[in-house]
């Protein structure tokens, strides 16, 4: 094995020294990229972006929003906020937005949505930003909806699914997985586990007790008619061995996993967020056990990639993946946007670079807030959300979405199913936008 | 005091309120509001957190679970069960106060209760708590309570005037319940708790129910805090409300804005809140938290009393070092509004608060407290020769007449004996301290109890203080057993005690030490009232011009003095000096005994604990030496002392006998 | 050996000992006595390094040591037998023992002396895995003695050694005294055993209120009625 | 035999407590100071685990090489500074709170907020077990175990067997003699802060061979290791490892019998019980 460390290694060690000796070294040399100023305005076009058009002029257009740059959603969060200056980068490049430049104030609310509350009032009403766009995180999204309701801003957001929570009629998903995923995302699923020889017949279901993974699982709290994993499979005819909650906090997860082993179901749902079934996978293996089928709803993409052999066949549900024949299909734009966003995930020493789901989501979340204000040539708010509901968005990875107040303007879902097959995220189902055939249990 | 301290509050929580309406009107945004909102709640926790962990010294890490009664009572009840908000909010307040009771009510009934199992069991509190809310669907179950927002009527306002208006509310209050707290007579207890728990117990503080008042008073208000805290965020999660953050960041607050002052959550709220702010606002997010850290550590080493001691030794300074620079900064119309200049204008005066003064100021600070002294010293004088001259009496005691203690040595009255100890033992584990001890001490009488090391005099005063309790036997104080009596009682039936080093209330001046006595006494007065009565103490045992000084600027000569004052301020009927003359000077002796000898001339019965037999011998009306925790000897000095039995255990027995 | 001059100690601002000066010489068995408060713990604790003087010089074989770190004392051949033994209690008595000998000088000859600990106090030998914290007083003093002794000292500080014990141990205590200051160990010894303490020393010294009142040969003082009567109060 | 296996599992999983915990253990209870920070050190001990083998290419566990002198030498000259600036308990505790989110953002800063995790090719302890007829034994949090074993056996024998842990013990327990015999405390205490920080890198590594790690990472350690470090005794090492066990077994088999979100609650309440009614056993530092 060649030795071979990175050019980070070094500075790491160093700093890593200084700074846990004495507090005075916290201006340690930092030798990854430190995060960029989080104002992302630029006029200078790259090479690589075609600008055919005049360039944008006047005051700029500031559009605010908080993203969780560190805390327990900072591993997403940063996703966001490259795709965010990467389209403002390419908005500008391309005459921006009325014409004008559009400038990104983007603050670190820290994952806590205490914070988020009292930064978006600053942003709507001390720096009187011009438009918003919403944080990431359900627990950050839901107070941050109820200050642009307070002031009638317009927010597209890019992840929260709990649909009834999300009553205010100016808020626009970016990624929906319907008003009901709680019943959407099973079906969706057991849909696709159909179509393979020999479906499962029995189902555990494990679900993370965090609001969003919660609900997909459980539907409503206090109401157990509500759909759930449980008992859409029930009704489906399968057999469910037992449902399993478990708290955010986990760490140990070997109880868990024997549960799991001890219910030998066919299909195992974790509705999971980040690293669970990372570390469930683990758990289980270590028990010397591999469930048949699984999958995991929001699961960071990189690290289960990372577990290798023991994580092949894993399912999840995707927006957008860039696989190959998609990419092809959707054309040169997206090849391009796609290529850019993994320069730039590079640069910024993110773990996985490859654009998927959550980079998808935003970039939707933006392009419904600037064809909302293209549309109403304007930057009134009323103007704006009248329009999106008018006449929708067009996106470039979602195609065309319509917004209907009255199921929260949360669109007709239409999610892939995505599988893990060899070193890469799959899009597998439905047929018909598949980059690869679903694959059944390896035996 | 108080009264001008309720005027200022209500002009403040008034003012305050004001800036709810005039805001428009004076072009602030409305962010103004949150920003603010954020440093009233985040006041508000630090001054919940005051009132027990900063006054009485017993550190709580559970103030999350505070926060979380009251947010979890609020959504559950406006987001589950559809009550209006308003309606939840004493809901909230009264459960966080129940569930702070019930810590306390355990923890301040163990026996051995220390600082640190006390702090540890509040570490775990949130955690069972966070645990239960994700159990039980009722409350959690895991998916987060939203707590929608409530329709606000039109005269305050909109939402954020709202939450704005009951953050004033609930912080100015709480601000007003620590300051009423710092300065009444559940301050001063909670500040001698603090300072010496045994010793405030001793001169009659009901420590238990005061450390009960405090941490009810901080469940109270960090449950409505907590209330309207769920209201600001909208959405609660156990993550948010039952997490570590809180506790921790309540404490730095309090320790840089300082703990033995009402002032210091505010002063440590606003700190934090606005250094947060500004650099999450000014792009230096990635940083924030090591520039947080190391201000953290720097100023804890720097200014462990927090910055509150050093405001008000220059108030005008460092008043100033805030207002002008906000002042000319706007003037000039630099920085990006008022926060921005505020960021300025604390910094500046954080310095100036560090800065050394410059001699010529101290010169000038010093020359006023002087002539306080001054007066104080004046009216000494006369009090004092009030008291030599015999003529004014404390109009509480019963018979002040001084008597002539070879007299009282033999009467036998037909009441009760002042204290009569009835064959008691005391053991600990297998050591036996006390055997069978009887004795009986009349009125009037100066008894030196006297023995070698280990003889178990100390064990005794311990016993007749209610501090111990006998293993067998029964020791009555004016006829009265004490046997289940807490030790403030036992101070309440007259009995009062020093120490041999003396434990003075450290953060209290001479005269507010014996004050405290005073206030605490079997005829409780208020804090005027008191201080009054204390400088007639302290002519007594000759400290009137030490009154103005904090017990560590006092010889140990004057400590001691100091110590007998503070007895007396309780006005026992049974004084025990437990060796008040050790470590000091042969003048500094003959001194003190001539003030012994006053206080028993003004009708006071003291048993004196001495090594110095010269002293006893001389002072006594009678004498009682122990042994190995046995009666060896009773009766006159100079007969008892001739005793072959006395010498022997005083000088040892000869190697050949 | 050791030589105290024009010492002073004292607590906050409690002056314990004032203008105190004292001597050991190789080979002698010195008493301080006095009532107690008079600062006789005070002046063995300063010479032991617990408790820094403000004044003064202690010169061990005419090295001043009053400056040095308290834990380089012991290194100079001095041991203590603190008043109230202070032993570790939840080390067993043979960890007490070796502890004792934690100085590089004593650690080479650790069994050596062991062996003599163990002869003086045979007890010791039997309980060496038991509690420190566990065992009786008089077995407690002779741990804190045989502590002592295991740092191999050439200047033996006993602070009230007799203190609270049943008067056949106080015996035994004295006759080990004897016996190690047969082995050529000097005793400085703090007693409030008055008589005992003049009976077995050389030398002695009556403290009194922070200052040396008297001092000559032990038999001399123990004759003097004017110690009695000072003692006494009388 | 699915309760027996969640214990087992548990028990192994309290030997990664075990080992976190110790160091806090020893220094609170021998030099009184409450280190928060050591979370930090943890933390780092993970993230440079994850650097070093995945940038060298080899086994987790050999990075200790270089960890355990870094975090080493971290540990001792904070203690020394603790020291020179005389910090009590508390303030120990306030200080040390502010150097560990320096930590945790310097960490976020270098390595981003986002889960590093080792691959399987670098690591080949994740996904495997040691299996004894129907019984698992995971193996990152067997190597835990077994790290657990032999650093607090040693501590243990270290601290009974030799010079420089008996004199830790004895200066625990009495100072002011402890230093009357020629014990150096600040020379002791800097060594045992030393050692602390190598048990750090130590914890950091089994943490990273079974886990994704996120800068975040360390405020979910510290109510269970405080669990812990009450619950064994402070300044107890055998205790913590026992302790650490327990705490294991019981929320492994809490888990598997009530559910996952019931364990903390029956582990802090019976933190609450034991300092209710052994408030003493808890400061195993104090004479009896």
């Amino acid at each position: 094995m060649k030795f071979a460390p990175t050019k980070r290694l070094g500075p790491i060690l160093l700093a890593g020294t200084l700074v846990a000796c004495s507090p005075a070294a916290s201006s340690a040399p930092s030798a990854s990229s430190a995060p960029a100023p989080s104002t992302a305005a630029s006029a200078d076009a790259s090479a690589d972006v075609p600008s055919s058009v005049a360039p944008p002029s006047g005051e700029p257009i500031v559009v605010g929003s908080t993203l969780s740059l560190t805390g327990a959603f900072g591993a997403t969060g940063v996703i966001h906020r490259i795709v965010g200056e990467q389209f403002v980068e390419r908005l500008n490049a391309n005459g921006g937005l009325l014409g004008r430049p559009v400038e990104w104030t983007v603050l670190d609310d820290e994952s806590d949505g205490a914070r988020v509350t009292a930064l978006y009032e600053r942003l709507i009403s001390q720096d009187e930003v011009d438009l918003i766009m919403g944080p990431y995180g359900t627990p950050n999204i839901l107070p941050a909806m109820a200050v642009a309701e307070r002031y009638g801003y317009v927010m597209p957001q890019h992840t929260a699914v709990i649909a009834p929570l999300l009553t205010y009629e100016c808020q626009f998903p970016a990624w929906s997985i319907g008003t009901t995923p709680n019943e959407y995302v099973p079906t969706l699923v057991l849909d696709a586990l159909a179509s393979l020889p020999s479906p499962p017949e029995s189902i555990v279901v494990v679900a993370n007790q965090n609001g969003s993974t919660d609900f997909v699982a459980n539907g409503v709290a206090d109401d157990p008619n509500d759909p759930s994993v449980a008992n859409v499979a029930t009704s489906r005819g399968l057999e469910v061995v037992d449902t399993i909650q478990y708290p955010p906090t986990t760490t140990d997860w070997a109880p868990i996993a024997a549960q799991v082993r001890d219910a030998d179901a066919d299909f195992v749902f974790n509705s999971a967020i980040g690293v669970d079934t990372v570390n469930l996978i683990q758990a289980m293996e270590q028990l010397d056990y591999r469930p048949p089928l699984l999958f995991s709803l929001f699961p960071a993409p990189g690290p289960l990639l990372g577990v290798g052999e023991a994580a092949q066949g894993v399912l999840s549900i995707s927006l957008f993946e860039a696989n190959e024949p998609l990419l092809a299909a959707a054309g040169d734009e997206v090849r391009a946007i796609v290529d850019e966003y993994e320069a730039a995930a590079t640069a910024e020493g993110l773990p996985y670079t490859t654009w998927e789901t959550q980079a998808t989501a935003s970039w939707n979340a933006w392009e419904i807030l600037t064809q909302g204000v293209a549309a109403a040539g304007s930057l009134e708010h009323d103007a704006i959300c009248e329009s999106l509901h008018a006449s929708g968005a067009d996106t470039t990875f979602s195609g065309p979405l319509t917004f209907d107040p009255a199921s929260n303007n949360f669109w007709p879902p239409a999610q892939l199913v995505k599988q893990i097959q060899g070193e890469e995220w799959v899009a597998a189902w439905p047929t018909d936008r598949a980059a690869a055939p679903l694959q059944g249990p390896a035996n | 005091m108080i009264r001008r301290g309720s005027l200022a509050f209500l002009a403040a929580a008034a003012a305050l309120a004001l800036l709810a309406f005039v805001r428009d009107a004076l072009g602030f945004p409305v962010f103004y509001l949150v920003f603010l909102s954020s440093i009233w709640f985040w006041t508000a926790q630090a001054t919940s957190w005051n009132i027990l962990s900063g006054f009485s010294g017993y550190f709580s890490f559970g103030q999350a679970a505070l926060v979380g009664v009251g947010a979890y009572t609020t959504a559950v009840l406006v987001g589950r069960q559809d009550w209006p908000f308003l309606a939840t909010l004493p809901v909230a307040g009264m459960l966080a106060m129940i569930l702070a009771l019930a810590v306390g009510g355990l923890a301040f009934r163990l026996r051995s209760l220390r600082g640190e199992i006390f702090a540890l069991l509040t570490l775990a509190v949130p955690f069972i708590l966070a645990s239960l809310a994700r159990i039980l669907p009722a409350i959690d179950g895991g998916q987060g309570v939203v707590v929608p927002t409530p329709d606000v009527s039109d005269i305050v306002g909109g939402f954020q005037e709202l939450l704005y208006l009951l953050g004033v509310a609930i912080t100015v209050g709480a601000l007003f319940v620590a300051f009423l707290v710092q300065h009444s007579r559940i301050g001063w207890g909670l500040f001698a708790i603090r300072d010496a728990e045994d010793v405030a117990e001793g001169l009659g503080v009901p420590t238990f129910r005061l450390k009960m008042l405090a941490i009810g008073a901080s469940g109270l208000i960090g449950g409505l805090a907590g209330s309207v805290f769920a209201l600001q965020i909208g959405f609660v999660t156990v993550e948010a409300v039952f997490g570590l953050t809180i506790p921790l960041f309540v404490i730095v607050m309090c320790v840089l804005g300082g703990r033995d002052h009402w002032a210091g959550p505010l002063i440590g709220a606003v700190i934090v809140v606005t250094l947060q702010d500004r650099l999450a606002a000014s792009g230096f997010e990635g940083w924030s938290m090591v520039i947080l850290g190391t201000i953290l550590a720097v100023l804890v080493v720097l200014a462990p009393d927090g910055l509150v001691t050093r405001i008000r030794r220059r108030p005008i300074a460092v008043g100033l070092a805030v207002i002008v620079p906000i002042a000319v900064l706007t003037l000039a119309d630099l920085g990006d509004g008022l926060i921005d200049r505020l960021a300025v204008g604390l910094a500046i005066a954080v310095v100036v608060a560090f800065t050394p003064i410059p001699a010529w100021t101290r010169a000038w600070v010093r020359a006023r407290p002087s002539v306080r002294g001054a007066t104080a010293a004046d009216q000494r004088v006369t009090t004092a020769d009030r008291y030599l001259v015999g003529t004014t009496v404390p109009a509480a005691r019963p018979e002040p007449t001084p008597v002539d203690p070879a007299a009282t040595a033999s009467t036998e009255g037909p009441g009760p004996h002042a204290i009569e100890v009835v064959q008691v033992a005391k053991r600990y584990g297998g050591v036996r301290a006390l055997d069978g001890v009887s004795l009986r001490i009349e009125a009037g009488e100066l008894v030196g109890l006297v023995g070698p090391n280990g003889s178990g005099k100390s064990t005794l005063i311990g016993l007749l203080s209610g501090v111990l309790k006998p293993t067998s036997g029964r020791i009555l104080v004016a006829g009265r057993d004490t046997a289940d009596l807490e030790p403030h009682r036992v101070a309440h039936l007259g009995v009062a005690r020093t120490y041999q080093i003396p434990k003075p209330f450290e953060s209290m001046t001479v005269r507010d030490n014996v004050a405290m006595a005073k206030m605490f006494g079997r005829q409780p007065v208020g804090l005027e009232e008191a201080r009054h009565a204390a400088e007639r103490h302290l002519a007594l045992v000759g400290l009137a011009d030490r009154a103005d000084h904090r017990p560590s600027g006092i010889n140990l000569h004057e400590r001691q003095l100091l110590e007998m004052a503070r007895a007396l301020a309780t006005e026992p009927q049974v004084l025990m000096l437990d060796e008040a003359l050790a470590g000091l000077n042969p003048a500094e002796i003959d001194q003190a005994v001539a003030v012994v000898r006053r206080i028993h001339a003004s009708g006071v019965t003291i048993v004196i604990v001495e090594h110095l037999l010269r002293v006893v011998n001389q002072l006594a009306t009678r004498i009682v030496v122990l042994d190995q925790g046995r009666l060896l000897a009773e009766g006159e000095p100079t007969i008892v002392m001739q005793d072959p039995a006395v010498v022997s255990a005083y000088l040892g027995r000869p190697a050949d006998a | 050996m050791l030589e105290v001059v024009g010492l002073d100690a004292g607590y906050g601002q409690a002056l314990a000992l004032e203008g105190v000066a004292l001597r050991v010489e190789s080979g002698e068995i010195v008493s301080v006595v006095g009532p107690n408060g008079a600062g006789k713990s005070t002046l063995v604790n300063v010479v032991a390094g617990l408790h820094r003087a403000r004044a003064g010089a202690i010169r061990m074989d005419g090295v001043d040591i009053g400056r040095m770190a308290g834990h380089r004392f012991c290194d100079r051949g001095i041991a203590i037998v603190p008043e109230g033994r202070r032993l570790f209690p939840r080390m067993s008595v043979r960890e007490n023992l070796d502890l004792g000998a934690y100085r590089r000088g004593a650690r080479a000859e650790r069994e050596a002396t062991l062996e003599w600990v163990h002869a003086l106090f045979p007890r010791l030998a039997e309980r060496g895995k038991q509690l420190a914290g566990s065992l009786s007083g008089g077995e407690q003093q002779m741990v804190a003695i045989g502590r002592a002794l295991m740092a191999r000292p050439r200047l033996l500080l006993l602070d009230e050694p007799s203190l609270g014990l049943a008067p056949v141990i106080v015996d035994e205590v004295f006759d080990v005294m004897r016996s190690i200051h047969d082995a050529g160990v000097s005793v400085l010894l703090v007693e409030q055993n008055i008589d005992r303490a003049l009976a077995i020393s050389s030398r002695a010294y009556l403290l009194l209120e922070g200052r040396v009142t008297m001092t000559g040969p032990a038999a001399e003082l123990r004759a003097s009625p004017e110690l009695r009567r000072t003692v006494l109060g009388l | 035999m699915i309760v027996i296996q969640a214990a087992i599992a548990g028990a192994l999983t309290g030997g990664l407590f075990a080992v976190m915990s110790v160091g806090l253990s020893l220094t609170w209870g021998m030099l009184r100071v409450i280190n928060l920070a050591h979370f930090g050190l943890i933390l780092l001990g993970a993230y440079l685990t994850f650097q070093l083998a995945t940038d060298l290419a080899i086994d987790p566990i050999l990075t200790l090489v270089i960890t355990v002198p870094l975090l080493f030498l971290a540990g001792a000259t904070m203690q020394y500074a603790f020291d020179r600036l005389a910090l009590g308990e508390f303030n120990s505790l306030i200080v040390s709170f502010g150097l560990l989110i320096i930590v945790v953002q310097v960490v976020s800063n270098l390595w981003s907020a986002d889960f590093q995790r080792m691959d399987a090719t670098v690591n080949p302890y994740a996904t495997r077990a040691l299996t004894i007829g129907p019984l698992a034994f995971p193996l990152p949090t067997l190597v835990a175990f077994a790290f657990a074993v032999v650093i607090v056996g040693s501590a243990h024998l270290i601290l009974t067997r030799t010079y420089p842990g008996r004199a830790l013990r004895a200066f625990a327990q009495d100072r002011p003699i402890a230093s009357a015999y020629g014990i150096d405390h600040v020379r002791l205490g800097t060594l045992l802060a030393g050692a602390t920080g190598g048990t750090a890198a130590a914890a950091g590594m089994l943490f990273a061979l079974g886990s994704a790690v996120i800068p975040t990472a360390p405020f979910e350690w510290v109510g269970i290791v405080f669990a812990v470090v009450i619950l064994g005794g402070i300044g107890d090492a055998v205790g913590t490892l026992l302790a650490g066990l327990l705490v294991g077994a019981v929320s492994g088999i809490v888990s598997v019998v009530v559910s996952p979100a019931a364990a903390p609650l029956v582990i802090f309440s019976a933190v609450v019980l034991a300092l209710m009614l052994r408030p003493n056993g808890v400061f195993v530092r104090r004479s009896p």
